[in-house]
């Protein structure tokens, strides 16, 4: 398995790196408290609160290790200023739950030439494990994700006639993942027909409740919602319920946030592919402390965490 | 510069204000007036009661801020915080309700309060401090973001246990959303107070001219506190429906809330360098603005076409409203 | 009639860096009308203001009525009855003449909502009583100047006062309004109300008042009656020196005509027809009634409005001047009436507001001549004898007569060959009239031409060459050097 | 009150000037002393050369935006439109390398001239239609945003073909990131631009007073307009040397760039009224601004509590900035 240490380009880097390494077992046998840092996409989302209850199991609890947990807003300028703040620091590695796929590779170029390794988790970077930029790269099956909500789609129409609204994020391109997976799998079948495929007018709650309400006025024969996330499929099920609609149709989302959970324990959202965010942070964090330990990395460089369909029949395992 | 006798006055008086009412508001009526004859061309459903109803009740948020906000901008100052007002005061809310289990009604009362004294706090940074309110609003938006942020813990707040809660925003009466109503009942309350009593007299004053209110013996420094108490609790009052109407407290609400604020204020006539403008005027600018993204969803336009679509309707109806009046800015700079 | 009724006792005020009032007392009987006069900067405004509440003073004792009272609000000065006129127009544009005129103190009624009914009848009542000619509906913004003066009386009576300030009041008046206000003054002074009266007109102190204080550099020097008194006198007190000669005309030649401008009508209609020449090294005047179009065609000769038909010759050849940067090429120069609305850059230096026309002798792309920028400034700063710390000095801190002097200068700068001077000595003292007056006439001696808008009447005689009357936007009489007789003019201004 | 002559008086003016300059800056300059002793008692990686040259590289195209900025601020006007520029010329130069291979350098260039169009039709819609610059400078910010999101679908506009562009923005001088060079160059260029040319002297007229400045012969309109280009060409620029760093055209960067770069200018002295202000009390504002957001990430400050600490700062050190000026609000609208 490659990994940061072994790739070094520049005799600068390697040796940085072999300082930082001969330092950081150093502390270990000493006992002295590494630190672990970790840039999350955007903290006001549930999912990311998940993220960091993950990461921060393993650092603090397992190996009693000081945890950094810095946000990125879902911005990708503040993304890479944090990974520079992470840099100053001189942290001993680094999870980083990225809020681009692009975005962050230059700086992690300088982040690999000051020898701290780094795991990615959630998004999928563009970079090769040859490039040796990231240690693994943990990731949802988004699209397997889509995939689900559209198979419960499909199972439940029957065959009858179902019209699907859509609503989409082109910005956020893990949402794409679903939405394709969603839309390539009800390709097959010609009684599942989109009515609307569109996205809000900004990302925010207040645009997707206003863009839902308009669906439920716009057409008269909705069947069925599908949203990207589940804040949005939240939304569309207060438009629903406000023109008193919500009965017989079917409210879908992805990822798995608790008041998604509670909502379809309730029986207003039909249900959701949850992710497990947490369990991304624990695999990427366990990588990043494997190779501190100066072990090697002992499994693929891609790790995909399964999604888990919910609705009303499993729900009460997730409450 | 006719002569006018107080006798053969009444009826000439009246003549003055009418158009002096009309040639405040003409431009952004007109504007309306146009952009909602097209909206109800092109798309057979948007004369309908209904979606009449949910433009209204989509804007009725945005209309709160506004109201409260033309009271600041009249005395030249800006609130930027209102977003902020909103998140906390919408999950503060859902958090006394879900998490202490705090009747609604007081849940919402202590969280209008909690809006109050942050108005307050903005009104005394900027009257007591001396600080500009840009600056000083822009301090207080990323402070109570930040409250709002911690106490959820980033996190949607659930609101189950209380359907009292959710009619509270989402109701309807009627055939009326009751947002609707509260829009309504806030108008004419804030009208009232602006047009019918001293301290609407004295906002116009203090924006129009400080040194003449500090000469004429108005306290300023009240007058402007208490303008910032107002959108503190309007825009409070805004996210809790909001919150109401989502069914859960979510502490992303409300961002970018201050320039849809402002931009009705501004395409509904009020000049942000204070002392002019009309409740009015903001009202038919909120409403604008809701038939324009109301329109452009139903059409089913591209959100990234309607963004510019909307920039450019946003130049068109303020560009309406400036050439309808006589006095240029060159001109009115000299006067 | 005689009782003293106020009676301010070393009061001392000090600004940052300025010790504007330094133990002054002062006096007031009932029903007296008691100038106050003084250099401008003397401290005028500054006691007067101590007294209204605009600010408290740092320190003394004010007695009203033999009771010592304390004013440290405007609220304070109106519960004692005591009200001002200041000498900035201190009026919401934005707002109607009732709300200005009960701005702070709105009649209210039923439920605590403001009685608009009443708010409106009274001020009507009020603008009739003072002869205002205007509905209490109307905008501020769109009344005369004077009409706005009217207003500041109304709103001053609109209280139960007993002590008037008013603090330049004549500044933006003409005669007939200045007559007006003179009787209204009267009527006040027959009910037992007094007040104080502040002006650097001369001969309207001895025409109206009882008692005169002096101030100089924020110390009293004395307290006299009117009718003991002399011009000279006072003049020696204010200044602190005798004053050779008030209006300097010197005898010279004058030349061939330089500017000639034909049957402007402006735009708007505000001036119609409007003919005249100037000739080289020659001065004249334009009199009229405030409102009768004076600044509006200046305004058109300098560029900054259009005219719908007209021409201007200048040297007999047609000139198009479009923006005011065409007329500042062609060598006119405009010092606009209100230096703080159209002349300063108030929170800018001496030196900016000086240099701000002649950027060009010391400043090209990235390659600043500091040493030839304060030479200009300091030039002007000597020549006019500005009063300022340094030409780093903010103009906003100035004395009105030095801010004058400051945008005087900066016309200067440009070397113009007309000078348009719209009101040159609006609320300038007069030891600095005096030098103003000298300036404009070492100024024709050498060459340049001068046009002067005035509502003075006596320093249009005593200075114009020529004056054309103007009435209701029309130019209605050329009169020459011995034809300028104050009814004369007045009969043409008028329009009678 | 001392009349000066113009002999004596060289050494006076220096002296004069110095104290001037101090006054204004003043302020500033002690907050961020304060703040930046505090961050290095607090953290001992906070010093460091490289750790500082990551304060400067972060601030960079803030720092861009800001400059441009205060010459629109001392116009007393605003533009809202930085962070749409920054994202509509980031991603068209990205556009153009990879998908027209289009050589870098002339894919900069055109963003840029992109920038400036959209700059001047800032400049156009304020001065010749009489708009006011918030509104004007909101619809185009919708505008631009909407085009950027249009021509890149939304998506990220990958480049990988061209390392050059990489090192455009990425790229060091020995040990000095490039994007710190720009942000000097810029900043000499615009101090210069303003201190030491004719536009610079109208600039500070026009916001000063706008009548005067007319009076006085300025084409008043030709200076705002070319204001707003400066802001379009500057923020176009910075937000290259940003999508470069990510290497990237990211279409959603730069939401809420203009509150960053109007919070430097104000926190660096510049009165948004108009014609006060100072580029050096900007280039300390934004770097204040960094050392606040650095500190708070290096000692792992939560991210939530961060908004609390900014708010609070910036709070703070704008009350300094006040506090040193020995008039007050109150009194200079008396005068
Ligand atoms: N708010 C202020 N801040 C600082 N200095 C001031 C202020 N107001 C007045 N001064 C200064 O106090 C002194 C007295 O000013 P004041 O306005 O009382 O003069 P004045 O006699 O009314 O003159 P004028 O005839 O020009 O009106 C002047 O030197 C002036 O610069
Ligand atoms: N900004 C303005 N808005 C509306 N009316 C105005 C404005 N400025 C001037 N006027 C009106 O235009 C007319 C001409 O005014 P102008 O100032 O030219 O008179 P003037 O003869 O120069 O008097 P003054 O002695 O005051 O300078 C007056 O009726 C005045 O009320
Ligand atoms: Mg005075
Ligand atoms: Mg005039």
């Amino acid at each position: 398995q490659p990994s940061a240490e072994s790739e070094g380009p520049s005799a600068s880097a390697e040796e940085t790196a072999a300082e930082k390494e001969a330092e950081s077992s150093a502390a270990a046998e000493t006992g002295e408290k590494r630190t672990i840092g970790t840039v999350v996409l955007d903290g006001t989302n549930p999912h990311c609160t998940l993220f960091e209850e993950g990461f921060r199991s393993i650092v603090e609890d397992k190996y009693g290790d000081e945890a950094i947990v810095l946000d990125a807003v879902g911005d990708p300028e503040t993304l890479i200023n944090c990974i520079s703040d992470l840099m100053s620091q001189q942290v001993d590695g680094i999870v980083l739950e990225a809020c681009d796929d692009e975005a962050p590779i230059a700086i992690l170029k300088e982040v690999k030439a000051m020898g701290i390794p780094v795991a990615a988790a959630d998004m999928y970077l563009q970079t090769t494990e040859d490039e040796g930029l990231v240690l693994s790269q943990t990731i949802s099956q988004n699209y397997e994700a889509g995939v689900a909500v559209a198979e419960d789609l499909i199972e439940r129409a029957g065959g009858e006639e179902m019209n699907v609204c859509i609503m989409e994020m082109k910005q956020n391109s893990s949402g794409m993942m679903r939405i394709d997976g969603f839309v390539d799998t009800i390709a097959g079948h010609d009684n599942i027909k989109i009515l609307e495929q569109s996205q809000p007018s900004e990302d925010s709650v207040e645009a997707k409740l206003e863009l839902a309400e308009i669906w439920v006025q716009k057409y008269d024969n909705i069947d069925a919602i599908f949203a990207y996330h589940d804040v949005a499929a939240l939304a569309a099920v207060q438009a629903l319920k406000a023109a008193n609609m919500l009965d017989g149709v079917l409210v879908y989302g992805v990822d798995g946030s608790p008041d998604a959970m509670t909502s379809i324990k309730n029986g207003e959202m039909t249900g959701t592919s949850k992710q497990q965010p947490d369990q991304m942070a624990i695999s990427s964090a366990e990588d990043v402390y494997t190779v501190l330990n100066g072990g090697t990395i002992d499994h693929e460089w891609e790790v995909y965490i399964p999604t888990i369909f919910v609705d009303a029949s499993n729900v009460d395992e997730y409450l | 510069m006719n002569q006018i006798t107080t006798g053969k006055s009444e009826f000439n008086n009246f003549k003055v204000r009418f158009m002096g009412a009309l040639k405040t508001n003409g431009g952004v009526i007109l504007a309306f007036i146009i952009v909602f004859v097209i909206a109800s061309i092109v798309s057979s459903k948007f004369l309908t009661f209904n979606n009449q109803m949910i433009i209204l009740r989509t804007i009725s948020t945005t209309a709160l801020c506004a109201f409260a906000m033309t009271f600041v901008v009249l005395t030249s100052g800006i609130d930027l915080s209102v977003g902020s007002f909103m998140s906390l005061a919408g999950c503060l809310t859902t958090i006394l309700i879900s998490w202490y289990a705090v009747p609604s009604f007081l849940a919402i009362l202590v969280s209008i309060g909690v809006g109050l004294a942050f108005g307050a706090a903005n009104g005394l940074i900027i009257t007591k401090m001396n600080m500009p309110p840009f600056i000083a609003t822009l301090a207080t938006m990323n402070i109570m973001r930040g409250i709002s942020y911690t106490i959820t813990g980033g996190k949607p707040v659930s609101v189950t246990a209380d359907s009292l809660f959710e009619n509270i925003g989402a109701g309807f009466l009627g055939q009326v959303p009751i947002a609707v109503i509260y829009v309504v009942i806030a108008f004419v309350f804030l009208w009232m107070l602006l047009n019918r009593t001293r301290f609407g007299r004295h906002i116009y004053a203090v924006g129009g001219n400080l040194t003449a209110a500090k000469y004429s013996g108005i306290n300023t420094d009240k007058t402007i506190f208490l303008a910032y108490v107002l959108t503190g609790v309007f825009s409070a009052f805004g996210g809790i429906i909001l919150v109401s109407r989502l069914n859960s407290g979510q502490p992303t609400i409300g961002e970018g809330a201050e320039l849809d604020a402002i931009a009705a204020c501004i395409v509904g006539g009020t000049s942000l360098s204070g002392g002019s403008g009309t409740l009015t005027g903001t009202l038919i600018g909120a409403v604008l603005m809701g038939v324009i993204s109301n329109i452009l969803n139903l059409v089913g336009v591209n959100a990234f076409v309607q963004l510019i679509v909307k920039g450019l309707i946003i130049i068109f109806s303020v560009y309406i409203n400036t050439i309808r009046k006589p006095v240029k800015r060159a001109k009115s700079a000299e006067s | 009639m005689n009782e003293t009724i106020l009676r301010m006792e070393s009061i001392v005020k000090s600004f940052p860096g300025v010790k504007a009032l330094q133990d002054v007392d002062f006096e007031l009987r009932a029903g007296e009308v008691h100038a106050l006069l003084g250099e401008n900067g003397a401290g005028k405004s500054t006691l007067m203001k101590c007294l209204s509440g605009v600010y408290p003073a740092d320190s003394g004792k004010i007695t009203l009525f033999g009771e010592k009272i304390a004013i440290n609000t405007v609220n304070d000065a109106m519960d004692h009855g005591i009200s001002m006129i200041h000498q900035e127009f201190a009026l919401s544009e934005q707002l109607s003449v009732a709300d200005n005129i009960f701005m702070g103190r709105e009649p209210v009624g039923k439920f605590g909502l403001t009685d608009r009914k009443a708010l409106y009848t009274k001020a009507q009542e009020l603008i009739d009583k003072v002869g205002g000619n205007i509905s209490a509906y109307s905008l501020v913004g769109m009344i005369s100047t004077a009409q706005k003066q009217m207003v500041e009386i109304a709103k001053a009576l609109s209280m139960n006062v007993k002590i008037i300030i008013m603090d330049e009041p004549t500044a933006v008046l003409s005669n007939r309004e200045v007559d007006a206000l003179f009787h209204l003054i009267g009527t006040l002074k027959a009910e037992g109300i007094s007040i104080v009266y502040i002006s650097h007109r001369m001969e309207e102190i001895f025409r109206i008042c009882d008692r005169i204080t002096v101030l100089r550099d924020g110390a009293k020097i004395d307290t006299l009656e009117a009718k003991k008194t002399t011009n000279e006198q006072l003049i020696n007190m204010m200044v602190g020196r005798k004053l050779e000669e008030y209006y300097t005309r010197t005898e010279h030649e004058i030349g061939g005509t330089l500017m000639e401008v034909c049957n402007i009508t402006r735009l708007d209609e505000k001036v119609r027809n409007a003919s005249f020449e100037l000739r080289k090294g020659e001065i004249i005047g334009f009199a009229g009634l405030v409102g009768s179009g004076r600044t509006e065609l200046m305004k058109v000769i300098f560029g900054i409005d259009k005219a719908a038909a007209g021409q201007i010759k200048i040297n007999h050849r047609d000139v198009r001047i479009k923006h005011v940067r065409d007329a500042m090429k062609l060598g006119i120069g405009f010092v606009s009436e209100d230096r703080k609305l159209e002349g300063l850059f108030l929170e800018r230096d001496v030196e900016f507001n000086i240099t701000i026309g002649v950027l060009d002798k010391f400043l090209s792309a990235f390659n600043l001549n500091r040493q030839k920028e304060d030479e200009i400034a300091g030039k002007y700063v000597d020549m006019l004898s500005i009063k300022a710390s340094s030409i780093q000095q903010k103009t906003l801190n100035l004395s009105g007569g030095n801010q004058q002097k400051v945008v005087l200068s900066k016309w200067l700068a440009i070397s113009p060959d007309i000078l348009i001077l719209d009101e040159p000595t609006r609320g300038v003292d007069v030891g600095a009239k005096a030098e103003i007056y000298a300036l404009i006439d070492q100024l024709v001696q050498s060459g340049v031409s001068i046009i002067m808008v005035s509502s003075e009447m006596p320093e249009l005689i005593n200075m114009s060459d020529r004056i054309y009357v103007m009435c209701n936007g029309e130019i209605k009489a050329c009169l020459d050097k011995d034809e300028l007789e104050q009814n004369t003019i007045l009969k043409y201004a008028l329009g009678v």
